[in-house]
């Protein structure tokens, strides 16, 4: 209790970094012909446009640019502390930028609620596990699919035909994606007694649930042993070719270089290097800050 | 609305509320120690400073005294009051050392979800003042009339007595020695890691167990002191007169920051003037609703209370 | 219909039958529902041992002087049909739940205690009333403080209650323009910090403070108000006679203080109730003890006489002229205790914690 | 030494008996599971007449306090139980106020139709239903709108406030008549072929069915909610609401919906309490009643029906049937509460989970450590 | 034997999780567990901890039967366990978790030493000592947890998964360190999904497969075992 305490969650300097859901006045949702005209990346499906984000004296993020095309495996890499996780933070909502501006399909995400970026089709999943622990596996992923269905209390309460149909077609969706998966002879347990592995798969399956159009994956491989990764290597190409893009965040250099179309590197919250991972891969700042020796570090 | 009366007893009507706050602070760290380690309202909590109110009656009792006697000497006062002191914060503290052993800890042990606890608790509360309000037929006993307050000093028309001036020194070296043994000792970040992590605390080599009997003696301890400044201040006391000071001090916890002791002492000072102020602006019978309004407001703006959470969880 | 003395009721050989008591002995007030039980207890014992053991039988029901606990405890009273009148409800509130029931099921109350003045106006036939309404108590107060004490300024404060606030308010009206503030305090029970409105009773410079409450709140009242160097007089109605307003102030800070009471003091009752109480309790009897006692000696006597059924026993009521060891009762066509009957006393309490008889409030 | 005991919440004789009963009625085809229910609620509705059952009728009727008024109070305990278990079962949200919703709901129909109220409107009961509901789902609106962003137990410490808020205004303003109260609030409407009111003051039998359906009613409603998308999302907002959120859960609008939910059930109670009870005041809406009913809630097993409607009916049940009874020379009733006291601990030690657990295990106000920014 | 493991089986509710493990490390050794998810690897690990009870078997340390032991009277003995999941404090500073590291020691001095080791291992801890937990990155936390666990010096390390989300420059490091502390005399029980470089640095090896043992050797061995590769390193 010796330091001065602050707000949940955030450094004392309360205009930077700040929660979403803190109660400073949302400055302006711009939007309109505005953000046509700020749309240098025409054909886009999310733009990063010179994004900063402090914690308090702490630059986090700083004027980080870059676009996602849709089909695209978009590798997001850097070292520990490099601001991966917090990129995933501003997109999703979690976090506003300091400056800057994030599009998705040509719509400024600033000032949207962390439901509303749901629904407009980017999802994500956490580095540290954040599912529903107590609720089944299959519940988890039903949670994701509810964020698709148009019937909520009155239709729920009235057991209206639409309604039902909606459960019936988000159960069937959601044991189809703990199929696809793996887990689906998990789909009756709480997910806390799940092992991490699994987790994480279930973590992916409850994201796609949300039908996105970009799927922000943070370190999914994370505990997976090799045979493993190449497994998840193939769902994650299978996921792409079924016409979801995907930001990947990992460390692991085989898969990362396995599976990418473009990537970008981050350090201390700066953009260093981005490109195809042929040229990444071989870029002397990258392998100082980051890869190391030029060897496959697997 | 009675502006002119608000101002007029300005002075003295904030001289009490310290008084009054200073009681319930103490009062209100029994709840935030064992809320900052066990996320539980620990509702027996009313009960281990009502235990204390008792237990300084009965050790002045010993003496022969009771609230019919004549005042006391004024070494003999220091005497009875030290002693008076000892034993409601021995009393209080081994109530509070009860109610963790029988109530909490075989729920612990059998993993039970947060919600039990509160619900034993409650339990706990029920059985206590319900056996001392059996025993003593649940009439109101006095306490004999040990300080005789005295205006020391004055300034305007706010005298501040004796009593008030002891009452609100000794909470604050309560709070200072306690402050100083969770913040500077080993033992005390054993009860912060507790509070954030049981399992890595337990992997770090702390006795869970320990700590947290530790955190309920501690917090009885206090409830003792505040007991015994209750009684010589109010002068009686009675079998439920810890369920309302009781959620006062628990409004007093949450103000603060519930888990945080000096948010505990700055919402019991702030809780006692506030309704001092309330009841002097609308009425005493507003002023529990000049008390809410003002949580309410506060954590409108800081949903963690006025300095955070701290003992438990993140604060950055 | 009319009897005499007390001690020789008419004994009959109606046995096997019941009385009820109903009111609080349990709960915050329950100090003034034990003494009105006590008392008719006592009376009880005592037609039995005259009539034969277990001749009539007192039934207790603990309302906890809920209003919410009430109807269900009354629902219950009524099922046993041996039960042919009640002593009670005690306290206003219950009064206003627990009435409706006893009207529909016919058996008749008499209430020592439950003052509150619209109880007489609902239409219940069954209602009686053994002491007079507050519209009696608080003008008697309110002369007190005006004509004995001769206070210029005065503090009122009530506790909210509806017998409280109601008392309260009349001697608000009556006391006019001497009244300098006023304050409320919460129910017995629910407050014990009164530092707020000790100050405010301190700052307005009054010399005497009448409080509208029970005993309880009313003794740590003065406590608090002598701690604060407040040498005023306390004056209260009949909810703070109670031996328990001494033991929450002391001793010697409730000494001086007034109280009210549409009753005579228990002391000049008539016969050996005191003693007897005293024996039987091992206490002196409370607010009025006396009164309950002769309620449940005037159904006895009813029961006595051959009224054995409730529409009797209420019948018998209406006309009914007792002298009992406290007053004579005579009942109103609204139930109401007949207005030559209705005394009203003032009470000292002196330094031992007792409420000695101070005066007989004059007839308005 | 926790960690070498068992700590898999137990499962001693009791449990597996009443573990297994569930599970067998699980088990069973949907048609005899509506058989056994259907049953199940015409015994509830012939629970008036269980003192004729010889031998072991006697023993379930209370003593002290008519048997059918009994059956009343715990049918409204049980209403306010299955609408608790709304806001703190399935949302998590700890709410110590409950009572003040209780009270809107009584005092709505007080001020519209005793003839005490200043208002003068004198409506016949049935006219206040559906202002009452109105308005309790309005004020757990309000209630729930400044709260949203507080978790756990500062929303404990906010809704405590709230319903102490309420009493004291009903306590001190002139409108709500305090302790002085309503009186002659008229009751349900309905008269017999004879002419004699359905509803009348001495059988509270026909009140306690009345109770029955609104009962019936709720759970209809309840279970709709819970086994939709409405209560998966209140479940994935009790477990971890920013993630909730992330995952497209409006959790602002299905917070609100519990406490509106909630509140609407607590409205309905206090509606049917004012129409027995004819005379009410604010004594009746003390914060102890709020705690009573959580705890009705939690021992018989938050977030599941059939625990709400157990755990309601304990609590209305232990103290009345207490009454009368002698132990040891002294009335039992009052060593009341220090029984309903150590039940209530020795219920949660054997039971941690409730005696009805919940399918998922309640995890509400866990542990959030890990509360910081998402990784 | 330093740590003896005699057929436990260790149960999760009605799920057993363990079906009878047994194993044992030596003093000075480098064992590794390695196996795919929900093998029971981080189970074993919190067996040994003392995080978990076992339902039957018994786990010896240092020839002291310690299977009923509590989880912090074993860190007394000189077990110390960094958890999946990390665990760390996470309302406390980086220092603070440090300091919490040592908490079962005395010496002073020690102390100061090996934390200053840890920040020169991890000179990111060392820019963030004020920092608090919970608001380090992923990679950041993974440092804090296996310096903390280093912290309290202890005579058996438990490391479950120390490379998890650690940036490959890192992981190269960690393991370094795990050799480097092993040689200079700590006895290192060792978790890693990282096979290749967890049974090249181990002396020997245990492969798990759904609560069970089925596989023992070197680690050279086992590294060279055409069923670990095939299943565990990803040989395609
Ligand atoms: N709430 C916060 N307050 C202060 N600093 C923060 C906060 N959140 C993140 N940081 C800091 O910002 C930096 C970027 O963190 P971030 O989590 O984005 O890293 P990352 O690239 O995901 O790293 P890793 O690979 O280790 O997960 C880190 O140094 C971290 O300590
Ligand atoms: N808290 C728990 N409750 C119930 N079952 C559990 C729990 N933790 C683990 N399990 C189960 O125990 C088994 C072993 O899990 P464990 O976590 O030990 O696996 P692991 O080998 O460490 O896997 P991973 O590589 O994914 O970390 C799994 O089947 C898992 O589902
Ligand atoms: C016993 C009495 C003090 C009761 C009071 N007169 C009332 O009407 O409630
Ligand atoms: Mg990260
Ligand atoms: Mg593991």
């Amino acid at each position: 209790m010796s330091e001065p305490v602050s707000d949940d969650r955030t450094w004392d300097d309360a205009t930077a970094g700040t929660p979403v859901d803190a109660p400073i006045p949302t400055s302006n949702g711009s939007s309109g012909p505005d953000a046509a005209v700020r749309h240098p990346h025409p054909g886009a499906l999310l733009e990063v446009d010179d994004v900063t984000l402090r914690f308090g004296g702490l630059v986090a993020l700083d004027k980080v640019n870059f676009s996602i095309y849709p089909g695209e495996i978009f590798g997001l890499i850097g070292p520990n502390g490099a601001g991966k996780t917090t990129c995933f933070n501003v997109m999703t909502g979690v976090y506003r930028p300091t400056s800057g501006e994030i599009r998705f399909e040509g719509q400024p995400l600033t000032g949207k609620k962390k439901h509303e970026i749901t629904r407009l089709g980017i999802a994500r999943t956490f580095q540290n596990i954040r599912l529903f622990p107590e609720m089944t596996a299959l519940e988890n992923v039903m949670v994701g699919a509810d964020a698709r269905h148009l019937t909520s209390v009155p239709g729920a309460l009235f057991r209206l035909p639409r309604h039902r149909r909606e459960e019936r077609e988000g159960r069937e969706k959601s044991m189809e994606l703990l199929r696809t998966v793996g887990i689906e002879k998990r789909a009756g347990e709480v997910s806390r007694s799940l092992p991490y592995g699994d987790q994480r798969r279930l973590e992916i399956a409850r994201a796609l649930a949300t039908d996105p159009k970009l799927l922000c994956l943070d370190e999914p491989a994370a505990g997976f042993n090799p045979a493993e990764k190449e497994r998840l290597l193939t769902l994650i190409r299978g996921i792409r070719d079924s016409g979801v893009t995907i930001l990947l965040v990992e460390h692991d250099m085989r898969l990362v270089m396995g599976v990418v179309d473009r990537l970008v590197v981050l350090e201390f919250g700066r953009k260093i290097a981005d490109g195809q991972p042929a040229k990444v891969r071989t870029d002397p700042r990258v392998i100082a800050a980051y890869l190391g020796e030029p060897t496959d570090a697997a | 609305m009675n502006f002119s009366d608000l101002i007029r007893d300005f002075g003295p009507l904030t001289i009490t509320g310290l008084a009054q706050g200073a009681i319930i602070a103490l009062f209100a760290l029994g709840y935030t120690l064992v809320y900052g380690v066990l996320r539980l309202i620990n509702f027996a909590h009313s009960e281990v400073f009502m235990v204390g109110t008792f237990a300084c009656l009965v050790v002045w009792g010993w003496f022969g005294l009771d609230q019919n006697s004549a005042t006391p000497a004024t070494g003999a006062v220091i005497g009875l009051l030290v002693l008076g002191l000892i034993g409601a914060m021995v009393v209080s503290g081994v109530m509070a050392l009860i109610v963790e052993v029988a109530a909490y800890r075989p729920l612990r042990r059998r993993n039970a979800p947060p919600l039990a606890f509160l619900i034993t608790a409650i339990g706990a509360s029920v059985v206590i003042s319900e056996a001392v309000g059996i025993k003593t037929d649940r009439n109101i006993r006095g306490v004999p009339p040990l300080i005789q307050p005295s205006t020391v000093f004055q300034i305007g028309n706010m005298k501040v007595t004796n009593l008030q001036i002891l009452i609100i020194v000794l909470a604050l070296v309560m709070m200072f020695v306690l402050d100083r043994f969770i913040n500077g000792t080993r033992l005390g970040r054993g009860v912060r890691a507790v509070a954030q992590n049981p399992d890595s605390a337990a992997l770090m080599g702390v006795n869970k167990t320990r700590v947290i009997s530790l955190v309920f003696l501690l917090g009885g301890v206090m409830a003792g002191v505040a007991s015994v400044m209750y009684v010589l201040k109010i002068g009686d006391t009675r079998y439920d007169a810890g369920f309302l000071l009781g959620i006062e001090a628990f409004t007093a916890a949450v103000l603060g920051g519930i888990g945080n002791l000096r948010g505990a002492l700055i919402g019991g000072f702030i809780l006692g003037v506030a309704e001092n102020y309330g009841a002097g602006l609308f009425g005493t019978q507003w002023k529990n609703v000049v008390a809410f309004v003002l949580l309410i407001a506060i954590l409108m703006f800081r949903p963690t209370g006025l300095l955070g959470e701290s003992l438990g969880r993140a604060r950055a | 219909n009319s009897d005499s003395g007390s001690d020789d009721a008419a004994g009959g050989g109606n046995c096997g039958f019941e009385i009820a008591f109903f009111g609080a002995l349990t709960g915050s007030a329950a100090g003034l529902g034990v003494n009105i039980e006590q008392g008719a207890e006592l009376a009880v014992d005592q037609y039995n041992t005259k009539n034969g053991k277990d001749c009539v039988t007192l039934k207790k029901f603990d309302s906890q002087g809920s209003p919410d606990v009430a109807p269900g405890l009354a629902r219950q009273l009524v099922t046993d049909k041996k039960i042919l009148g009640i002593v009670g409800p005690a306290f206003s509130g219950e009064s206003e739940a627990a009435n409706p029931i006893f009207q529909e099921a016919g058996i008749p109350l008499i209430t020592p205690s439950a003052t509150r003045t619209s109880l007489a106006t609902k239409g219940w036939k069954v209602f009686h009333r053994a002491v007079a309404n507050d519209d009696a108590q608080g003008p008697a107060a309110a002369g007190y403080i005006k004509n004995s004490l001769k206070a210029e300024k005065v503090f009122v404060g009530d506790d909210q209650s509806a017998y409280g606030a109601g008392l309260a308010d009349i001697v608000k009206a009556k006391l006019g323009g001497l009244v300098v503030a006023s304050d409320k305090t919460a129910a017995d029970g629910k407050q014990t910090d009164f530092s707020a409105t000790v100050q405010k009773v301190v700052s307005s410079g009054s010399t005497a403070f009448f409080y509208g409450g029970y005993y309880q709140n009313a003794g740590l009242l003065r406590k608090q108000l002598t701690a604060a160097g407040w040498t005023g007089t306390l004056v209260a109605g009949d909810g703070v006679n109670d031996p328990g307003f001494a033991k929450a102030a002391g001793n010697a800070a409730a000494a001086g203080s007034i109280v009210t009471c549409p009753c005579a003091p228990a002391a000049k009752a008539g016969g050996t109730f005191v003693a007897d109480y005293k024996a039987k309790w091992n206490v002196d009897p409370g607010t009025y003890s006396d009164v309950a006692f002769d309620a449940a000696n005037i159904l006895m006597q009813g029961i006595g006489a051959g009224n054995t059924t409730p529409q009797k026993l209420n019948d018998y009521l209406t006309g009914v002229d007792y002298a009992g060891i406290a007053n004579t009762y005579k009942f109103t066509s609204t139930g109401e205790l007949d207005p030559a009957q209705i005394k009203v006393w003032a009470f000292k309490f002196d330094a031992n914690g007792t409420a000695q008889p101070d005066q007989e409030a004059p007839k308005i | 030494m926790s960690q070498h005991r068992k700590s898999t919440g137990g499962s001693g004789g009791i449990h597996l008996g009443l573990d297994s009963i569930r599970q067998w009625f699980q088990g069973l085809p949907k048609l005899a599971r509506w058989g056994i229910g259907a049953v199940g609620v015409l015994a509830a509705f012939l629970l008036p007449y269980v003192g004729s059952i010889p031998l072991i009728g006697p023993q379930i009727e209370t003593q002290g306090v008519d048997w059918p008024s009994a059956l009343f109070n715990m049918s409204y305990f049980v209403l306010l139980a299955l609408g608790l278990n709304v806001v703190v079962g399935y949302a998590g949200l700890l709410d110590l106020g409950y009572v003040g919703f209780f009270a809107i709901g009584a005092y709505t129909v007080a001020v519209l139709c005793s003839p005490d109220s200043e208002l003068g409107t004198m409506w016949p009961w049935l006219a206040a239903v559906p202002i009452a509901i109105v308005m309790t789902m309005l004020s757990g609106l309000i209630l729930g709108w400044p709260t949203l962003r507080l978790r756990g137990d500062y929303l404990a410490i906010v809704t405590l406030g709230f319903a102490e808020i309420i009493r004291i205004v009903a306590d001190s303003s002139e409108f709500l008549r305090g302790d002085r109260g309503f009186g002659g609030i008229p009751h349900p409407p309905g008269r017999l072929p004879d002419g004699a009111a359905i509803f009348g003051v001495r059988d509270a039998t026909p009140y306690f069915w009345l109770g029955l359906c609104v009962i019936l009613l709720v759970i209809v409603i309840v279970r709709n909610l819970d086994r939709s998308r409405v209560g998966r999302s209140w479940v994935a907002v009790r477990e971890d609401e920013e993630a909730a959120e992330i995952m497209g859960v409006r959790t602002i609008k299905f917070k609100l919906w519990a406490f509106a939910t909630g509140a609407a059930v607590a409205g309905l109670g206090g509606v049917l309490f004012a129409g027995i009870q004819g005379f009410m005041n604010s004594s009746t809406f003390i914060l102890q009643f709020s705690i009573l009913i959580l705890a009705g809630v939690v021992m018989g097993g938050a977030g599941n029906i059939a625990g709400a409607i157990l755990g309601g009916a304990i609590i209305a049940y232990i103290p009345d049937r207490l009454r009368g009874v002698e132990i040891a020379g002294t009335d039992a009733f009052e060593y009341r509460f220090l029984i309903f006291g150590l039940a209530i601990i020795l219920i949660m030690i054997f039971r941690p989970q409730g005696i009805i657990p919940s399918r998922r295990r309640a995890m509400e106000f866990k542990d959030r450590a890990g509360e910081v920014a998402p990784q | 034997m330093l740590l003896e493991i005699s057929d436990i089986t260790l149960l999760y509710g009605r799920i057993q999780a363990l079906h009878g493990i047994s194993l044992h490390v030596d003093e000075g050794e480098i064992v590794a567990m390695i196996g795919a998810n929900g093998a029971g690897k981080s189970t074993t690990m919190r067996a040994v901890s003392g995080l978990r009870p076992v339902a039957s078997g018994s786990i010896k340390f240092n020839g002291e039967d310690i299977t009923r032991l509590r989880a912090d009277l074993r860190v007394v003995r000189g077990i110390c366990q960094s958890p999946e999941g990390r665990g760390l404090f996470p309302g406390m500073s980086v220092q603070e978790n440090l300091d919490m590291g040592a908490y079962t020691r005395r010496d002073a001095a020690g102390i100061r030493t090996d934390q200053d080791r840890v920040f020169e291992l991890f000179p990111r801890l060392a820019e963030r000592r004020k920092q608090i937990g919970g608001t380090l990155s992923g990679g950041e936390q993974q440092m804090l947890a296996v310096g903390r666990a280093l912290m309290s010096r202890p005579k058996l390390l438990l490391l479950d998964e120390p490379s998890m989300g650690l940036a490959p420059m890192l992981i190269q490091q960690i393991f370094n360190i795990i050799t480097e502390i092993n040689q200079q005399g700590m006895t290192i029980l060792l978790v890693e999904q990282n096979a290749q470089q967890a049974l090249s640095r181990a002396h020997r090896g245990y492969v798990l497969e759904t609560g069970r043992i089925v596989k023992t050797g070197t680690g050279a061995d086992l590294l060279h075992d055409p069923v670990v590769k095939e299943a565990y390193l990803g040989v395609a």
